[in-house]
Formats: structure tokens, C-alpha cells, sequence
């Protein structure tokens, strides 16, 4: 979602599920959503069958979305931007791209500054010592006023048009299938088919998830789709987008509510050491406008942060200690997933939480984590199932009298035992009634998490200890305070008029002097004095679009689309008047919940409210590893980087100590690229428990392409060996014509695949299959790279 | 004469009683079924065997029990059956026996030429039954095309075999007077030999 | 009794026996529609049958397919078949859902000896009564399409009874209901005809030259019809490409029952008629006459 | 041959051997239709718990809800209102009452010793204190009040928690609020895109 943020303001789906019926061509890559969002896909089929919609997947295999595509073409893992930068330049060559969108929408016409560069697989400003980037080098140029300069011919040629085109010139046909081990011809047959909706009348998506976040790249992989979409015009529109597929049923919830390292509710920023006060903090996280003519709501950070604290601390947080802000952790450096297993490998972390979560089994690098776990002083698990990782000490190869780990397992109640809300990847947070009271000797996650809050602060009233002020002072004032209920927790998020104690319709209301709470601002108006907007049933569909405004509530705002400013020209008028998402009436917007003031007139500012460019931006400096993307080849790689060989794989990668020896070097002991997955009837692990779903699918397998079966002598439904340089798994062979060998860089390249589903607990028991995987990610998420690395495989 | 005429004359041993019966008795029971199975205005006769789940298993297993009995059967009495000349002469007089003009029968051996084409005829309708039975008693292991004939061939031994019975039955009882006991006590009358199977009779009757 | 429950046939008895009330309403023929070109193959359909109709899960082991058993079984009613096959050097990955076709002339129920085991009923739904079956398989044989399974346990046959519960309720079919692309589609059987003509135009339109509806006329039409997207390559779908409800051998076993229905009764006539007329054998009768003719033969 | 089967069995039967009027009792046949086992049952509306399409389910609970009953769900299909799944749903939806009452789900707390080779049973209370201990020790001995170089922080970098995608948003605000207040940074959950 990083990559989303950096070019449109917000990292979050654009569209929602039901708006994929309005496309004309859908792009599904690095997803396979008629495996992993069967019921979600229906729109993509029925766009297909009803509008004569091109549906069509680009995947390493050919999947069960392939199965009902219109085309389908298999690539190499981990050669998706070569495949998306050839479609930007087949784009931009055949004047394909929407050039009245463009101009008025994204950053084409923005001058960059004449330190910029790219050459030999690097970006101006690299710094070889440090392996990363001074972005500084990436700037606009300025003109006088002190605002970006700006050349709406486009012709200037460190306008980001010009460099944009300069940039992706090397991707041709031909690189491309170099890379990709696809035909220049079926590239192009593709690109023909994709670039066709860079017009007004027509419009197209793109559905993605983990197949293209679980790189090395991965962040760059899904700008080089924003900016082709961009160029494409198909942001912001009703049937277009650039779709992230989530994968479980409240991945978007709990990453608006920041379960996540580095942010806080509502992608507000975690204090860091150098910002000592509240006004270094907002003055960091608050961006200021580079033009004149942009909304710049990011502007308002201000006063989500302070309500937030508000919500948390009440009347702790006050004017005089800035508003509570010592009371939050200050994060140095990054704290996400690997980074967490590596600091409990070097032994400085003691204790380690998971709840509803198998950390074992979502890897990577399976041997690295039990190293890892075991050297935790402590870990407590909670979940209504038993978990591989509760059983660490138990798992095949242990020996539990070595391991000195003290392990606490608390079974918790379960979805349907509880209400509240989820937020789905189309952003629509839907209230779900409790069905059932939890079993006899369970307890509900809020409970759980209330008991140790309470016990945690008795303890310290009790025996004193290290400084706790934010636990004593945390606002806490549920009824039974041993446990908030749902309707009390979502009314705090939403948040209140501190002066009238009424609850806030809008974050609109939302002041930065203490005025109001609201928990995360990008809920505030989910559950209003109006009542639960959550559980709002209505399923009126007056556009005819899908949009269904009184059927739960769509952050932000009950916004259904985002951007849908760019769904109009710079008048105001729909691109596509069948498909219109807001349209100018003359005096106010008109259809979904304008992404832009309601009253504001059309040319007043940029269609992009949330960055400081007013406009989405085809050229973004905030990642870490390039203002445009670039081919890189992942760190364990079958060919070299046909690119430039000098830097083959992304050089500001973040390397955990010891992970390089873990990794296959150019040698043929691991010939083959690998990729994991899920399969359609299973997710992740708890599946396992389901005695259907393991009947329908009942043991680990690995599906490998027919050729590369016979040459090894493996037999279809034998039982086959398969290693990386960190693990081996064993499972029964697929043999199948649906994944074909790949010319790749001149030599044959043969992909083979496994799930991810299978541990040592359940109905049935398989290979871990992160025994495989490298224990390196994204260089800027670090998402761990689960799909595409090297093997070797024989019968076993 | 009169004494010889009632003088009593062993016709079949035990064994070869027993044989008769479960024959008989099983024939009767996987005929009655069958018909059941074929006719569903029949349907009640499953009764005899415990209603229609129990003679859907049952009738294999008096099946093979059947089928044991004609094993015996053809074992005991094959080398009695071949056909003399005499016998095709009877066969060819058979509307003189049917008519009741016994002077124009030529005279049977231990079996006349009836019987013994009866045992014949039975003895290959046996066959079919039990090839044909199998796989409709598995029908698991069989293709549903193979199954329809041999439900057909089925089909045709039994009406094969039920067309025997009657004609059996009636001249082993009512028509002939003095034959079932040959089957019950084993015994016959000198008379009803000499008259049914003067060979026989003499046979017996020489000193 | 809902209309939709009217008995249409009844295994093993004649037509005289169905009630004149059945006749008097036809009331309303469903169908079930299968796009085999809008199906992922996600198994859905045949996770919903198993948990709506309580069926049991069987322990299966992956034989290098997607596809969850080998072969249908009296507690696996719906399942996905996977095939992959090139097609003009296009790779198809063909994915169908193999259940009950609900024949018009349903092949199982004319062989089924047991009176009211297999029951048709107006709406055009085929149900096995389990309380009737007598466990003899002749619908197993009788089945153009290998759909009914014999559970060696119980001793009964059993196979999709179309939530025949749900559909008398008002509601569609388990499967019908879960399917997440609308690859299964439910109506009356005039309205899915309609809706698969649709369907083929539209795979025509993408390039699905030879795009069928499988509704064969061999067993009178089908309440669950298939929309092929390849329809000259029915056997790579494993459909049977001209299923009949009576194949040879039954229609000749037909005619001989009757035949020989008439030749049994003839058979018992003909011996009451000769014991009429000639009477018991009364041998004091012949008491004086030798046989004539010589004994060579017994001697 | 154009002859169905039919007109064999009423020729059969009719000109056959004796007509039997036995009379054929079709009410068995009608009754096999069992009856709708969702009947009696109260719908509740949620949603369903595996990916993020968000599928509206209703959840078929028996039980009044009295003062002496625990009401059970006995099925969970899809929601034919929802805009997002009308009423469909995958295999895993599909088979959600399973999961709900699964036998395989725990009703009790379990620890495990340092070095022991099995768990042993624990009361809630004695979990909770013993989560409490080890949480407060383990923020006390790695707590910073401020860095090397004299900055403030407050923070615990002794403790990670990592979950979870799948709990509610308000579950998920309330882990985040707390561990925040706690002064935990290493916070992560599933989210991978």
C-alpha cells in the first residue's frame, strides 16, 4: 500500500468489489482472485459476460482465473515490472495514454530538477556506503513563487512526461520477454488489449494482492501499475482503479487501526526521537503545498493527531504537555515483521504476543523463526485454535528440553461469538451481530486484552516500575471496564464533541485545540447520533454503478470510490457519462461522495485532495528506492538482470544479519524459480481445523510443469522433494500443462509452485512451505519476498 | 401282476432327494424374487424373502446356494442324461405322451427323454443365471452397459426356467399321480415304473 | 403439499397409480443452469451440498489433480472434475461440476424395481427415497450419466436430490445459492433455456465458435443443462454425447417382460387346459397293455 | 426403438400376469422430502471471516436465548441482501458452521514450562496474572525513557505483538491504543500488500 499512498495520497483499494462489474478490460496480476476472493471476482465475470469486458491474467501460472480469462500469459516470477514498464512504453509510443487526463490529473506536467538521473540500474543520489537514497536528489524545481514549476505542453525535457517516457524507452517487446520468458508477440497482444482504455469512453482495472507485494520490489512493482493506470486515465473512475486484493477479512480494518508498525489510527506517523515535541512532530508529518492550486488535506494532520490523543489520553492530554505527546513511544527504525524476528534472534526481545495470527507458518524462512522463537524468554498465543506457533517447541526437528521459552495459550471466542465490525478491501467497515455467546471457558480478545491491561496497571500502582503514566492516564471509561463493548469502542473511534459530548458526523469537525476525540479520524462519521452507519442495510443503487451508499459505511466519508475528482474532466464533466463517478452541476458535485468539496468548483484545485501536488503522481519521491520503478531481479534469481547486470537486484534492500549465506548463488544446485500461494479451499492455516475444506483439499502438493516431470521421472501424484538453500519441503506432484517452460535471457527457465497451507497441526498435516522461502523484503514495506526464489526438485 | 404291480421300487437315494429339494425350494424362492424385481405388480412376492431390502440380498445368496445344488445335480445325473436313440425316437413321439397315447411312446430308460432335456435346458439356464448374477450381485465392479445385458439375459433365464417349472411341477404332481413320491420317500410303484420307465422297470425287476 | 411436490413418476409404478390430484397441476418445471465457462472451479457448490444436505466428510488424499476424490460417492454428490486440454494450442483448463442431471426421462427411475424408491416430481427434480430403495443398483445401470452411488453401509443408492428441502421451501439448491461468479443459475426450465441461449451468444461473441447447450433430447431434456463453451468436445467434459434413458438392452428387456408375461401365463393356462382335458394319469388304466416297442435302449 | 420404458410397465402390469390392486401408498414418497432444516432457527446477519471480500453470511442459530439454554449455530450461508456477495459464497464461506463449532476449538488456557515436553492446564486467573508478570517485567527491564543521546522515547522494545487481521476494527483499535499506551513500537499484524 506504500506504493498507493506515494502516488494517490491514500494506500488503500480505490474501488470496491461491486464497481468491477462497470470495467471494460480487467488486468488480474499478481492476484488470483477467483481463488482467493471467489465471491469478490463474480463482478470481474460479470463485467466479462455482461459488458464484454477482456478479462485477463499475467501470472507465472495458469490459474483458475486464467480458466474463465479471455488471455492469459505466463511470466517468470518476479518479472512484473519489466512486464508493466513494456506496457507504459507501448502507452506512450502508440499515444495511447489519456493525454487530457494526464494533463490534468497526475504530475506529468511537474518539472523535475536537474540532479535527477537515472543510469546503469541507479537513481541520482544513491549512497553506496549508506545503500539507500538522498531523495533530495529527486526534487521538483521550484520556480520563483516558490511553487513546483510546471510545463502543461509537456514538452520540457525534465518534465515528468518527458522523463517518465525517457525512463521506461528500454522496456521494449523485446526486453520484455527477455525478462519475462513470455513471446514479444503475446506481450504485445496483451498490451494491445490493456492500452486500449486510455480513451475517455473507456476504462479499465487492475486486481492485485500479495503476488505483487511479496517482492523485493514489490512496492515498485505496484507504482509501475499506478502510473500505467494513471497514464491510462483510469483512476478515480467507476470501473477502473488499481484494485489491492486484502487477504484476510480485516487486513484494511486493522491497518486503518494501525496494527502496524510505524503508524498510528488513520495513517497518522509514529513519533520518532528527532521530533522531541508536538510541534516538530506535526511540523514533519504535515505536508505543505508544492502548488498553489491543491486541497492538501494532509494539511489537516494536525487535528486528527490531537483528537486522537484526545480519545486516548482525555483530559491528560492537554496544551500544556502537548497534548499527551510523550506518551507514545518514539520508533527508531523500522519495527515491521522481519525486523521483529531478527531483534528476537539477536535475544533483545523478551516477550512476543500473537493473537488470532500462526507466525510460525507465515514465515519466511521457517529454520530462522524457530531459532528465533526460541530465544524468546516468553510468548503468549491467542486463538480459538491450537496453533503451530503455540507448538513451536513440538514442531518436527525440535527438542523441547533445549528450548526454554515459557509459552502461555489462551483460547479466545471467535467471529461469530462476537459483533463489531469489518472492513473489507473495498474500504466498507460492515457491523456483523453476535450469533452466539462464546463457549464455556473462553474469553473474547477484548476481555483478554482489557484483564491484561488492568492487571498491567494494578501491577505497577502495586510494585511501581518503569515509567507508566500512559497507562495510568489511558482513557479507559467503558462501562464494565473489565470489558468495552463494540458499540463503546466504535463510538470512541468515531469520536465526540468534546463541548456538546454529541458524537462527530465528519471528520470535517475534527479541530486540533482539544475540542474533540476521535480514535482514528478516517472512521469519524461511522457510527454518528444518527446511529451504527456500520450497520446501515439499505440497497438502494440509484447510479446503477454499485455504489450503494446505505449499505454499511465506506471510509472515508462513506466515499465509495476514491479520487472520483479524477472521474471528471477538468470542467467537471464525466469522462463517460454512462460511467459517471461525480459530475459539476454548476453549483455542487453530484453522485458519489465527492473526493473533493462538495461546493468546490472543478478548476478550483487538483483532482488528488491528499497530496501536496494537488494531482496523483506519476513521478513520487516517497520511496525508498526510485522515483520510478525499475526492473530488478529477485535476491535468488535464475537469470541475470538483462537490464544492467552491474546492479541486479534492488540495491537498497534491508539485510538481516546471516541471510546472504542463506541465500542460492548463481550455481545450478537450484536451477528452478519457485513461487507459493493459497489455493481457493483453504486460508493460511485455521483452514486446517475445517474437516470440509481439508476434504476438498486434503494434502500439501507441489504443482510442477509436465516437461520438467518427465525429465526428473516424476510420475503425476507421486510424492516429490523440494529444497532451497534453507529448507526442503515433500508433498505429492502436480503434474500439469498449466505452468510451460520459459526462455528466459536465452535459457529454459521451468517454474514450480507450492501452498502455503499446511503445519504440523491439523486434520492434516504437510510441509511449512516458508521452509523455503528467503528471509529478505520489500525495500520499503519489507514484505517478505514469498514469491519468487530458487529450488531444486526430485522424486522422493 | 398285482403284487408286482405294487411291489415298490427305489427310485432316488437321499442324497439325491436333497439335491432335488434345494434345488427346488431355491428355484421356486429366486423365481418368485426375480418376478418381483421384474414385475413390479409382483413387488410383493419380496415378502418371502423379508421385503425388498432383504431380498435384494438374500436372492444372490439363495442364488449361490442354487447354484451349488445344480452343481450336485449335474454331477449325480449327468451320465444318465445323454440322449439314446430311443430318446430322440420319444422325442419325436413326445405329442403321443403329451396326448396321453402311451402306445405310441417308445419306452424310457431310468429317464425319459423329457427329463432329460429338462436337465439340459436347466443346467444351461443355471449357467446363465449364475453368469449373469454376478455382476448384477456386483454391480460396483461392472460397466452399466455390460449390466443391462446381463440384467437381459437374466431376464430371459427366468423366463426360461419359470416356463420349465410350471410344466415340471405339473407333470411331477396333479398330471402324473405317483411321481412326486420318487422325490418325497424316494419309492415308486412297479406300475408306474413299468408304465413310466419300462427300461427301468426291468431293470429293476430282473431277477 | 406444495404443487412444486406434485409426483410426476413413480419408480416401479404404473401410471395408474398417480393420484389424479397430481395430474391436475403441473405447477412449475425448474431447471438448473451450469456455465462452464463462468465456473473457477472453487469447489463451492460442492462444499455448500455436503454441509447443506449434511452428507459427511470423507477422507480423501490428493492423487495430483485439484480435484478433491476421484469419483462421486454416496456422501460426495457434486463433484468438481478438472481436465486440461489444449484446444487449437490454447490451454483449457476444463472444470465441471458433475451431479445429477435430473433427466426428463430419468433412466434410473424406468429401472428401478422398487415401487416409490425413485420419485419425479412435477418440478422436474428426481429424488431417491431411501426408505424404498431395496438396494438392487439396476439405477446405477439404469443411468446414462454414472450418477447414483451405492453405499455399501446403508445398502442404499443415493445421489442430488436438488435440495429438493430447499426447493420446496421456496429456496434455490445449495449450490445454486453459494456459487460465487453465477456460474450456476436456477429458474424454470423455459427461462434457463432462454438465459443459456444468452450465454452461448456471448460466448460466442469471445471466440467460443462451437459454444453449446448440453439439454439432451436422448433423455428427454435435462433440469440441470450446461452451457460448454467447447460443445465438439463433449468427452473432454466427460459428457456423454448421446445419453439415453433407454439403451438397448432395457428397451429389448421391456418388450420381453411383457412377452414373457404373457408366455408365463400362457405357460400356467396350458397346464390347467391339459389337466382338463386329460386329467390325472390313471395308470390302472394301462394295467394291460405292455408298452410297445423294443427296451434295447434300457437294457 | 421409441418405445419408453413407461408404456412397457403399464403394459406389463396390465396385460401381464394376474393385476395386482394391491394399491401402491405413495405418501412415503412424499414425505422424504425432509423438512427445511433452518425452519425454527433465528438469523443473525455477520460476515464472513476469511478474505476481505467482506460476504455478508447469516448465521442460523437454534435456541431461544432463555435464561437455561446455550443457542448453537446449526448453518451459515450467504446474505442474498449483501451488494457485495448476493447471497454467494466460496468453499470456505460456505463451510463456516464448521468452524464455528468445531470440536477441535480449545476451552482451556495452557502453558507451557521452560523446557517441558508437554502443556499443563491453567485457570484463567492464574493466565492472566502470569501474561500480566511477564508482560510487566519484560516492559520494565527494557524500558527506555530516553536514547544514547538523551532524547525522550518511552519505549518498550522488549515485547512484540503482532495480530491481527482477523479481530474487529474496534479490537483492533482497542490492541493498538493500549499497546501504544503500553509503549510498544514492534506492532505488526498480517497485512502484506
Amino acid at each position: 500500500m506504500a506504493s498507493l499512498a506515494a502516488t494517490f495520497g491514500r494506500g488503500a483499494m480505490t474501488n470496491h468489489w461491486k464497481d468491477i462489474k462497470n470495467t471494460d478490460v480487467i488486468l488480474v496480476m499478481g492476484a488470483n482472485p477467483a481463488e482467493n476472493h471467489p465471491c469478490g471476482f463474480k463482478w470481474a465475470v460479470e463485467a466479462r459476460d455482461n459488458r464484454g469486458a477482456k478479462l485477463i491474467t499475467i501470472d507465472p501460472r495458469f490459474t483458475r482465473t486464467s480458466a474463465v480469462a479471455d488471455r492469459h500469459m505466463q511470466i517468470r516470477p518476479g518479472s512484473d515490472i519489466a512486464v508493466l514498464g513494456g506496457l507504459i512504453r507501448y502507452a506512450l509510443e502508440n499515444d495511447l495514454h489519456h493525454a487530457d487526463y494526464v494533463r490534468a490529473h497526475t504530475n506529468a506536467t511537474f518539472v523535475v530538477g536537474d540532479q535527477y538521473g537515472f543510469a546503469d540500474g541507479l537513481f541520482a543520489g544513491f549512497d553506496e556506503a549508506a545503500s539507500n537514497y538522498d531523495k533530495t536528489a529527486w526534487d521538483y524545481e521550484r520556480s520563483p513563487d516558490g511553487y513546483v514549476r510546471r510545463d502543461p505542453s509537456l514538452e520540457h525535457p525534465r518534465s515528468v512526461f518527458q522523463l517518465l517516457k525517457q525512463h521506461y524507452e528500454r522496456y521494449t517487446p523485446e526486453v520484455v520477454a527477455d525478462i519475462a520468458g513470455c513471446s514479444a508477440d503475446e506481450f504485445l497482444r496483451m498490451a494491445e488489449i490493456i492500452c486500449s482504455t486510455g480513451r475517455a469512453d473507456r476504462v479499465g482495472t487492475i486486481m492485485y494482492a500479495v503476488g505483487w507485494t511479496m517482492h523485493t520490489v514489490g512496492s515498485q512493482i505496484i507504482r509501475t501499475a499506478a502510473i500505467l493506470q494513471l497514464l491510462l486515465g483510469n483512476i478515480g473512475r467507476p470501473g477502473g482503479g488499481i484494485n489491492a486484493l486484502r487477504g484476510h477479512a480485516n487486513v484494511q480494518g486493522a491497518t486503518d487501526h494501525a496494527i502496524v508498525a510505524g503508524i498510528l489510527p488513520g495513517y497518522l506517523k509514529v513519533p520518532t526521537p528527532p521530533q522531541q515535541s508536538l510541534a516538530a512532530h506535526l511540523d514533519d508529518s504535515t505536508p505543505r503545498p508544492l502548488v498553489p492550486d491543491t486541497v492538501n488535506y494532509w494539511g489537516n494532520y494536525p487535528k486528527f493527531y490531537v483528537s486522537q490523543m484526545k480519545a486516548w489520553f482525555g483530559e491528560h492530554a492537554t496544551p500544556e504537555n502537548d497534548f499527551a505527546y510523550d506518551y507514545l513511544a518514539k520508533q527508531d527504525g523500522d519495527a515491521t515483521w522481519l525486523t521483529i524476528w531478527d531483534k528476537a534472534r539477536q535475544g533483545t526481545l523478551e516477550g512476543f504476543v500473537a493473537l488470532g495470527f500462526n507466525p510460525l507458518l507465515a514465515g519466511p524462512d521457517v529454520p530462522r523463526l524457530l531459532d528465533a522463537m526460541s530465544k524468546l524468554k516468553w510468548k503468549v498465543v491467542i486463538d480459538p485454535f491450537m496453533l503451530d506457533s503455540a507448538e513451536f517447541w513440538k514442531a518436527p526437528g525440535m527438542d523441547p528440553s533445549q528450548i526454554d521459552t515459557e509459552v502461555l495459550y489462551l483460547p479466545s471466542s471467535h467471529w461469530i461469538e462476537r459483533d463489531g465490525s469489518f472492513t473489507n478491501s473495498g474500504r466498507w467497515a460492515q457491523w456483523k451481530e453476535k450469533a452466539v455467546d462464546p463457549p464455556i471457558g473462553v474469553q473474547p480478545d477484548t476481555w483478554i486484552l482489557s484483564e491484561l491491561f488492568w492487571r498491567v496497571k494494578e501491577l505497577y500502582q502495586a510494585e511501581g516500575g518503569a515509567w507508566n503514566d500512559a497507562i495510568q492516564h489511558l482513557t479507559w471509561d467503558y462501562l464494565n471496564p473489565r470489558e468495552p463493548t463494540m458499540v463503546e469502542l466504535a463510538k470512541e473511534i468515531n469520536g465526540y464533541d468534546r463541548t456538546t459530548g454529541r458524537l462527530l458526523s465528519s471528520f470535517g469537525e475534527l479541530a486540533d485545540d482539544g475540542s474533540t476525540t476521535s480514535g482514528n479520524w478516517i472512521y469519524t462519521g461511522s457510527y454518528t447520533e444518527a446511529g451504527n452507519q456500520m450497520q446501515r442495510r439499505g440497497t438502494a443503487d440509484p447510479t446503477g454503478l454499485g455504489m450503494h451508499h446505505d449499505w454499511a459505511f465506506s471510509w472515508p466519508a462513506n466515499r465509495r470510490v476514491l479520487y472520483n475528482r479524477a472521474s471528471a474532466d477538468a470542467d467537471g464533466r464525466p469522462w463517460d457519462q454512462s460511467r459517471a463517478g461525480i459530475a459539476w452541476n454548476g453549483r455542487e458535485w453530484i453522485g458519489d461522495v465527492p473526493d473533493y468539496g462538495r461546493t468546490t468548483p472543478p478548476d478550483a484545485a487538483g483532482a488528488f485532495i491528499m497530496t501536496e501536488e494537488g494531482v496523483a503522481r506519476l513521478f513520487s519521491s516517497h520511496l525508498a528506492d526510485g522515483p520510478f520503478s525499475e526492473h530488478y531481479e529477485p535476491v535468488e534469481s535464475p537469470s541475470p538482470n538483462a537490464l544492467h547486470d552491474n546492479v541486479p537486484i534492488n540495491p537498497v534492500i534491508r539485510w538481516y544479519d546471516g541471510v546472504r549465506e542463506t541465500l542460492a548463488t548463481g550455481d545450478d544446485d537450484f536451477p528452478y524459480a519457485c513461487t507459493v500461494y493459497r489455493v481457493v479451499e483453504r486460508e493460511h492455516f485455521v483452514t486446517s481445523n475445517v474437516p470440509l475444506l481439508v476434504e476438498t483439499m486434503p494434502d500439501f502438493f507441489v504443482e510442477l510443469p509436465e516437461g520438467l516431470a518427465e525429465e526428473k521421472g516424476i510420475p503425476n501424484g507421486s510424492q516429490v522433494r523440494v529444497w532451497s538453500k534453507r529448507g526442503e519441503v515433500q508433498g505429492t506432484a502436480i503434474v500439469t500443462k498449466r505452468i510451460k517452460p520459459l526462455r528466459v535471457n536465452g535459457r529454459v527457465v521451468w517454474t514450480v509452485g507450492i501452498p502455503v497451507h499446511w503445519g504440523f497441526i491439523g486434520i492434516t498435516q504437510g510441509s511449512m512451505a516458508n521452509l523455503l522461502t528467503p528471509f529478505v523484503g520489500d525495500a520499503n514495506t519489507r514484505c517478505p519476498e514469498f514469491k519468487s526464489f530458487l529450488v531444486n526438485i526430485e522424486r522422493a | 401282476m398285482a403284487d408286482m404291480a405294487d411291489r415298490i421300487l427305489h427310485r432316488f437315494n437321499f442324497a439325491e432327494r436333497i439335491v432335488h429339494w434345494v434345488v427346488g425350494v431355491t428355484f421356486v424362492l429366486l423365481l418368485a424374487t426375480g418376478l418381483a424385481f421384474a414385475y413390479p405388480a409382483l413387488f410383493w412376492l419380496t415378502a418371502l424373502l423379508g421385503g425388498g431390502p432383504s431380498a435384494r440380498v438374500l436372492h444372490p445368496w439363495v442364488g449361490v446356494l442354487f447354484g451349488i445344488g445344480m452343481g450336485f445335480m449335474i454331477a449325480i445325473w449327468i451320465r444318465d442324461m445323454f440322449l439314446s436313440d430311443v430318446d430322440w425316437r420319444w422325442l419325436r413321439a413326445m405329442r403321443a405322451y403329451a396326448t396321453r397315447d402311451s402306445a405310441n411312446v417308445p419306452p424310457a430308460g431310468k429317464y425319459n427323454a423329457g427329463q432329460k432335456m429338462f436337465f439340459w435346458f436347466q443346467g444351461l439356464l443355471a449357467v446363465v443365471f449364475v453368469v449373469s448374477g454376478v455382476p448384477l450381485w456386483f454391480p460396483e465392479f461392472f460397466g452399466s452397459g455390460l449390466l443391462q445385458w446381463m440384467r437381459l439375459a437374466h431376464y430371459l433365464a427366468t423366463l426360461g426356467g419359470g416356463l420349465l417349472l410350471i410344466v415340471h411341477v405339473y407333470l411331477g404332481t396333479i398330471a402324473y399321480p405317483g411321481t412326486a413320491r420318487a422325490m418325497i420317500d424316494g419309492t415308486v410303484t412297479a406300475r408306474w415304473a413299468r408304465h413310466h420307465h419300462p427300461g427301468w422297470h426291468e431293470e429293476q425287476t430282473r431277477p | 403439499m406444495a404443487d412444486t411436490l406434485s409426483i410426476r413418476r413413480v419408480s416401479a409404478t404404473p401410471d395408474a397409480y398417480i393420484p389424479i390430484s397430481a395430474l391436475r397441476s403441473a405447477g412449475p418445471s425448474y431447471a438448473k443452469l451450469v456455465d462452464i465457462g463462468a465456473c473457477i472451479g472453487c469447489k463451492g457448490c460442492e462444499v455448500a451440498c455436503k454441509e447443506w444436505n449434511d452428507l459427511g466428510v470423507e477422507p480423501t488424499a490428493n492423487f495430483g489433480s485439484y480435484q478433491s476424490h476421484k469419483d462421486l460417492s454416496p456422501k460426495t454428490w457434486l463433484l468438481m472434475r478438472f481436465n486440461e486440454v489444449e484446444v487449437d494450442g490454447n490451454l483449457n483448463w476444463l472444470i465441471k461440476k458433475d451431479a445429477c442431471l435430473h433427466c426428463e426421462d430419468p433412466g434410473c427411475l424406468f429401472a428401478c424395481p422398487a415401487p416409490g424408491a425413485i420419485v419425479q416430481y412435477t418440478n422436474g427434480i428426481v429424488d431417491f427415497n431411501q426408505e424404498n430403495c431395496i438396494g438392487c443398483q439396476y439405477c446405477v445401470t439404469g443411468c446414462p450419466f454414472d450418477i447414483p452411488r451405492f453405499d455399501v453401509h446403508t445398502r442404499k443408492v443415493s445421489k442430488c436430490n436438488m435440495c429438493v428441502d430447499r426447493v420446496e421451501a421456496g429456496l434455490e439448491p445449495a449450490c445454486v445459492k453459494t456459487c460465487p461468479t453465477n456460474a450456476i443459475s436456477w429458474g424454470s426450465k423455459d427461462d434457463m433455456l432462454a438465459l443459456a441461449d444468452q450465454k452461448v451468444e456471448t460466448l460466442n461473441a469471445r471466440g467460443y465458435d462451437n459454444a453449446a447447450v448440453y439439454n439432451p433430447a436422448g433423455v428427454g431434456g435435462t433440469h440441470m443443462m450446461y452451457v460448454v463453451p467447447h460443445g465438439d468436445r463433449l468427452a473432454d467434459y466427460s459428457l456423454p454425447s448421446d445419453p439415453t434413458a433407454s439403451p438397448t438392452p432395457m428397451t429389448a428387456l421391456g418388450f420381453l417382460k411383457r412377452i414373457g408375461a404373457y408366455l408365463m401365463g400362457f405357460g400356467v393356462l396350458g397346464v390347467v387346459g391339459h389337466f382338463l382335458r386329460y386329467g390325472p394319469e390313471r395308470l390302472e388304466e394301462h394295467e394291460d397293455h405292455e408298452p410297445r416297442g423294443d427296451t434295447g435302449a434300457a437294457a | 426403438m421409441d418405445i419408453s420404458r413407461r408404456t412397457f410397465l403399464k403394459a406389463s402390469v396390465t396385460g401381464g400376469l394376474a393385476v395386482s390392486a394391491l394399491g401402491f401408498d405413495l405418501r412415503p414418497a412424499h414425505a422424504a422430502v425432509r423438512q427445511l432444516k433452518i425452519r425454527n432457527a433465528t438469523e443473525y446477519r455477520t460476515v464472513c471471516p476469511y478474505c476481505a471480500v467482506g460476504c455478508g453470511t447469516i448465521a442460523y442459530v437454534h435456541g431461544s436465548g432463555g435464561l437455561n439454554t446455550k443457542n448453537t449455530v446449526i448453518h451459515v450461508e450467504g446474505d442474498p441482501d449483501s451488494p457485495i456477495n448476493g447471497g454467494t459464497l466460496c468453499p470456505k464461506g460456505a463451510s463456516q458452521m464448521q468452524l464455528a463449532i468445531s470440536p477441535r476449538l480449545r476451552h482451556q488456557p495452557l502453558l507451557r514450562r521452560a523446557g517441558a515436553a508437554e502443556w499443563e492446564e491453567v485457570d484463567w486467573d492464574t493466565a492472566m496474572d502470569w501474561f500480566a508478570r511477564k508482560f510487566k517485567d519484560s516492559r520494565d527491564a527494557s524500558f527506555r525513557e530516553r536514547d544514547d543521546q538523551g532524547r525522550v522515547v518511552n519505549r518498550a522494545d522488549g515485547v512484540a505483538w503482532v495480530g491481527s487481521a482477523t479481530v474487529s476494527n474496534e479490537d483492533a483499535y482497542l490492541i493498538t491504543k493500549t499497546m501504544r499506551a503500553m509503549g510498544l513500537v514492534y506492532i505488526d499484524h498480517q497485512a502484506r500488500i
